[in-house]
């Protein structure tokens, strides 16, 4: 007992994340974590965007399954999980069950390098960004295959379309991530680094996000980036692949039950994944707002009060629709439901309070506070504009993203020179 | 306008009004030359609709009736002939696209043909059916229980 | 830190890739061959991992497997795969076939044994840690003149694929 | 209506471009079971890559028979079915119908049925102009329109209902006049559903008009010329965004519109945006029409006298009303019986459906959605 409590608090003073340490079990521990967090993770994103869509739009979404909807997600996944398992006769059969997995795969293994605090990650590569986008453009390969597999006319298009999309956006993307790399290297060594942890702490030495370095210039390539993203992750308004007045549901069409599934967790996993990236990228990763500025230990508490403020802000939501529900006992269950949700987030809420808690919770709460951000504009975007059509995504691609891009890069890259000149001197 | 007409063509156009809306009646030999001259020379530039009325219990069974509009004049004609079973009329295709559909459909509908039409082939109805249903002599539960059976693999559609 | 099981891994990840080129060959579907030649390539993307090389591992990720093997995808989908499958899949052309096989064998027989003098006696001392800006240093400072001629090189054939595919521009 | 209207448009419409490096033509299916095809529409299209070379319509698959019905109903019986055709706008259907029979029986509706009329038919074409709204939006991608014209739309609905007890199969006129006398509150609600409905006219607007994407997607898409719309017979809105000023309600008015103030909007350059545009704008000029009739609601009778048996002199007939979707005209043959002899329906959805295959031609796969979607048809009518 004694021994294992010596292992833990031996990992929680480590400096070092479990993979650059070499520590087989909490590499796994993380592994789990992730994965868990990451299921939890789109399991809400699900609720939500169903929730914050519907409100945008007039109606009040899942309101049946559990109060308010709450239970939505896992009836839907049970639904999921239940349903037959239907492959079209003519499809390739191995092709058809592997594509699914490849895609969640890929989706997954991007959250080995992903950073949600200094040392909470999986590993720190020293490729870490290059792996992020390597591993994440694989996921294109699952589309083309469950595409072509499928041996229909919609899902074929729908994988061209998503590839082609994907291939081209790649390059623009790439441009704004290597101008934000090269801002890394502006230190006294001049050496800048690939590596999802070294990026933010570049950041945090130089006192600023990347988003605000040598503004606009890093403005403009994380905008690049985030409509980059959007397309990469083929989500509205550049959805082509799935347009579903076109195309029905594009590549997975011909996909059902649990297979389906994989898809959607994908979708989500794919989104959140590359969220991470613009977060560790230009808005600075784990580090809290102003670290450099407001850091007196006065601020230091109060920006450690956060995470337990939000979860009892949660809380008072609950209670506060709680007593909202119509007294009827009909929803004396639901009534129930909904306030013990509420009682279990304020527990949490509470139990974040403890300052050795809170010191280790704070990273990945402001990391995950920021991929939430993200979220929320996935969703927004989808409930405000129309589609592009295929010419002008590539036109958009093309024509407008990739010289902005290189255009960013050749002045990101020539300030830095000039910096470096005058740092010389 | 139809007195003008008369002067040209004799006593092949009778001018009619019902319901205070004028119409007139056109013999079968001088409709090519009437809706040219109607489209071309009297401005009648949009072709409203085609249609056709069965009298079984005529020797002449069939009215083949054009409604005409012209923009320019802000009036309406209709012209009406007289055809018998099996007989066929001039396409008005090449003088209004319009005509496409709405002669197909009375091609459909009633089984009268229009030369150089360029695709005369049945619209509403599937491909194959027997029979034209507006006729008088198609009965209103009748249906062509052979396509019916082949095609749908079930009895009877009622 | 201590490599795990290297010659497992070197073997086993070895053994995917002996797979997968045979599958590459054999198949008869084109696509099949094509997923294959991703899992080979995949596979010598580990391969360059576990010889401390993430920069090179990387790159043949994002570039072969991810780039070029979607885009090869592409023509294939496109490519009447009935036709294909119906036609023969060698062409029985067995004297060049052993003789181009023997001589390969013979390059590698001669490499292995005589490889001792033509390659230095250890390793490079490549630290993991710094791959990525040891191989910036190297391209962009000793290697500059010929990277330069080689993006010149695929700009001639970049601007020569846009002139034979769009007749007006 | 000027002259270059009238001029002979130079349609051609048998030799496709040539394909581009001589690829092979694809044929693809769209339909009858295609989310963006609004019901069982089914088209052939025969593409170079992504680009319509030509396209062919199949229809048919809703075909009821209505005119042989007609012929095997009486006058008053057959009312109720012609608002089965075009169903979204079924107030018009009856209004077209009620009219021409009316012009058979040389009676006229008395003018506070008139001005009831008027009120129906407009609040019909506002709710058929935001069904076409939001599922055109839809197609297109933006999916919040939907929602809100819906909810909208609603409103109109529960007049309906509050008025003749059915939401879209109203069967709201008889041959004549009214059956019912408008409940009490009705000027009141109608009232209200106008100061309601303006501001969310500009609240659609918002999302769409100045939209970047929207615009990129409706500009320039599915362009036809006043010439070709005329050639075509293709009318309503449709029509009137290729910049011809021509509307039924004015041209040859019916009803009584002659006693209200309003305009014709139209387009310049008769593309998917303009006829966005123009739709928007009518649903303004109905609010408009609504307003006036409202105010000046005459008190009086709401039948004329008509015989129970109507049993019309036998003669033809042929009437046409500005439906939401364009001319709608009713033929009616009499041959002095209780049933009509002929009843022939000149659907605007039908013709106006001739045009697709030219708005498409050259356009992309995309752009037909969007091209099916500003057409406004609606099956039942197309198929009747």
């Amino acid at each position: 007992m004694g021994q294992i409590l010596d292992y833990i608090k031996s990992y929680l003073s480590s400096s070092q994340t479990p993979g650059a340490a070499g520590n087989m079990f909490w590499v796994l521990v993380y592994i789990l974590l992730v994965f868990a967090g990451l299921s939890v993770a789109v399991i809400a994103m699900n609720w939500l965007e169903r929730k914050i869509l519907a409100h945008m739009q007039v109606r009040l979404g899942p309101m049946r399954v559990g109060p308010h909807g709450l239970m939505q997600p896992i009836a839907d996944a049970i639904k999921l999980l239940l349903k037959e398992d239907i492959m079209p006769a003519e499809a390739d059969g191995l092709i058809f069950w592997v594509a699914p997995f490849v895609v969640v795969l890929a989706a997954f293994t991007t959250f080995v390098v992903v950073p949600f605090g200094p040392t909470h990650a999986i590993t720190d590569m020293n490729i870490g960004i290059l792996f992020m986008l390597g591993v994440s453009s694989l996921s294109v390969l699952g589309i083309v295959m469950a595409g072509w597999a499928s041996n229909s006319h919609y899902p074929l298009i729908g994988a061209l379309r998503s590839s082609a999309q994907m291939v081209s956006y790649e390059v623009a993307m790439g441009l704004a991530v290597v101008s934000a790399i090269l801002m890394t290297s502006l230190n006294a060594e001049g050496t800048g680094t690939l590596s999802m942890i070294g990026i933010v702490q570049a950041q945090l030495a130089q006192g600023e996000w990347f988003i605000f370095k040598f503004f606009p210039l890093g403005l403009i390539a994380f905008f690049i980036f985030a409509v980059a993203m959007v397309a990469e992750t083929n989500r509205a308004p550049f959805d082509l692949a799935e347009a579903e007045s076109e195309l029905t549901a594009g590549f997975h069409t011909e996909y059902s039950g649990f297979r389906w599934s994989l898809f959607f967790l994908a979708e989500y996993s794919a989104m959140i994944a590359v969220s991470s990236i613009a977060v560790t990228l230009w808005l600075g990763g784990w580090l809290r707002p102003f670290p450099n500025f407001l850091n007196n230990s006065t601020w230091d508490l109060v920006f450690s009060l956060f995470p337990g403020v939000t979860f009892l802000l949660f809380a008072a939501m609950c209670f506060y629709n709680a007593l909202r529900m119509p007294k009827h006992p009909l929803f004396r269950v639901q009534t129930i439901g909904l306030a013990g949700f509420g009682v279990v987030l304020g527990l949490i809420g509470l139990v974040l309070f403890i300052p050795a808690v809170s010191v280790r919770i704070q990273d990945i709460f402001w990391f995950s506070a920021k991929v939430a951000g993200f979220m929320y504009l996935y969703i927004w975007y989808r409930g405000t504009f129309p589609r592009y059509r295929f010419d002008q995504l590539m036109r958009m691609g093309w024509k407008v993203l990739l010289p902005m891009g290189l255009g960013v890069l050749i002045l990101t890259a020539s300030v830095a020179l000039l910096q470096q000149k005058l740092w010389h001197q | 306008m139809v007195a003008k007409f008369r002067g040209t063509y004799g006593s092949g156009i009778t001018p009619l009004t019902y319901a205070g809306q004028n119409y007139m009646a056109v013999d079968r030999s001088l409709i090519p030359e009437i809706l040219q001259v109607l489209r071309n020379e009297e401005r009648f530039d949009y072709c409203v609709d085609i249609t056709a009325v069965h009298y079984p219990k005529r020797e002449k069974q069939f009215d083949v009736v054009w409604v005409l509009y012209s923009f320019a004049r802000n009036e309406r004609i209709r012209v009406t002939t007289q055809i018998v079973d099996g007989e066929s009329l001039p396409s008005a295709v090449p003088i209004w696209p319009a005509a496409n559909w709405l002669e197909r459909e009375v091609y459909d509908m009633f089984g009268i043909k229009f030369d150089g039409h360029p695709d005369m082939k049945r619209i509403l109805l599937p491909e194959g059916w027997k029979g034209h249903p507006l006729r008088k002599d198609y009965g209103i539960l009748q249906q062509d229980n052979e396509w019916v059976q082949i095609n749908l693999g079930i009895e009877s559609g009622q | 830190m201590a490599p795990v099981a290297t010659p497992f891994f070197f073997y086993l990840l070895s053994g995917i890739m002996l797979i997968g080129g045979i599958l590459v060959i054999t198949r008869k579907n084109p696509v099949h061959s094509a997923l294959a030649l991703i899992v080979t390539l995949l596979a010598q993307a580990s391969i360059y991992l576990m010889l401390y090389a993430p920069f090179v591992a990387g790159v043949q990720i994002i570039l072969y497997a991810g780039g070029i093997m979607v885009l090869f995808l592409f023509v294939i989908m496109l490519v009447s795969i009935d036709r294909s499958m119906r036609e023969r899949q060698f062409n029985s052309q067995w004297i060049p076939g052993i003789i181009a096989a023997t001589a390969l064998g013979g390059l590698f027989m001669a490499v292995f044994t005589k490889g001792n003098d033509i390659f230095p006696e250890h390793a490079l001392p490549m630290v993991e840690n710094d791959n990525t800006q040891q191989i910036a240093m190297k391209l962009y400072g000793q290697y500059m003149f010929a990277f330069e001629i080689a993006s010149l090189l695929l700009l001639v054939a970049i601007i020569g694929a846009v002139v034979m595919a769009k007749k007006r521009i | 209506m000027t002259d270059q209207h009238s001029s002979l448009s130079n349609l051609d419409l048998e030799t496709p471009e040539k394909p581009f490096l001589d690829a092979n033509e694809l044929v693809i299916n769209m339909g009858p079971q295609h989310p963006a095809t609004h019901g069982v529409l089914r088209v052939i299209l025969r593409l170079d890559g992504e680009k319509v070379l030509g396209l062919e319509c199949v229809i048919g698959y809703l075909h009821r028979g209505v005119e042989k019905i007609g012929e095997h109903r009486t006058y008053t019986m057959f009312n109720p079915y012609v608002d089965r055709m075009d169903y979204v706008a079924a107030v018009s259907n009856g209004l077209g119908y009620c009219e021409t029979v009316e012009k058979l029986l040389n009676v006229e509706a008395p003018p506070r049925a008139q001005h009831v009329r008027v009120i129906l038919t407009e609040l019909n074409r506002i709710a058929s102009h935001q069904l076409w709204l939001g599922t055109h939006a839809l197609d297109i991608g933006a999916i919040t329109p939907l929602f809100y014209t819906f909810r909208d739309r609603e409103e109109i609905l529960k007049i309906y209902e509050k008025y003749c007890g059915a939401r879209l199969t109203t069967h709201a006129f008889r041959i004549g006049g009214l059956q019912y006398e408008t409940y009490t509150g009705f000027e009141k609600e109608v009232k209200n559903f106008l100061d309601f409905f303006r501001p969310k006219i500009d609240e659609y607007e918002e999302l769409l008009t100045t939209n970047r994407i929207w615009v990129e997607r409706t500009k320039n898409v599915g362009t036809i010329s006043a010439q070709d719309c005329i050639a075509l017979g293709v009318t309503g809105p449709v029509l009137r965004a290729s910049g011809v000023k021509w509307d039924l309600r004015k041209a040859q008015p019916y009803a009584n519109y002659k006693n209200f103030d309003f305009e014709i909007p139209i387009g310049q350059n008769g593309d998917t945006y303009d006829r966005y545009l123009v739709r928007m704008a009518e649903m303004r000029q109905s609010v408009r029409i609504i307003e006036q009739a409202v105010g000046a609601l005459p008190e009086g009778p709401i039948m004329a006298k008509v015989p129970k048996v109507m049993k019309p002199a036998a003669g033809e007939v042929y009437h046409s009303i500005e439906a939401p979707k364009g001319e709608l005209g009713y033929f009616i043959v009499s041959d002095g019986s209780t049933q009509p002899y002929r009843v022939r329906v000149r659907p605007p959805s039908f013709v106006n459906l001739q045009a697709l295959d030219v708005m498409c031609r050259g356009q992309l796969v995309a752009d037909v959605i969007a091209v099916i979607g500003t057409l406004d048809i609606v099956l039942g009518e197309v198929d009747r």
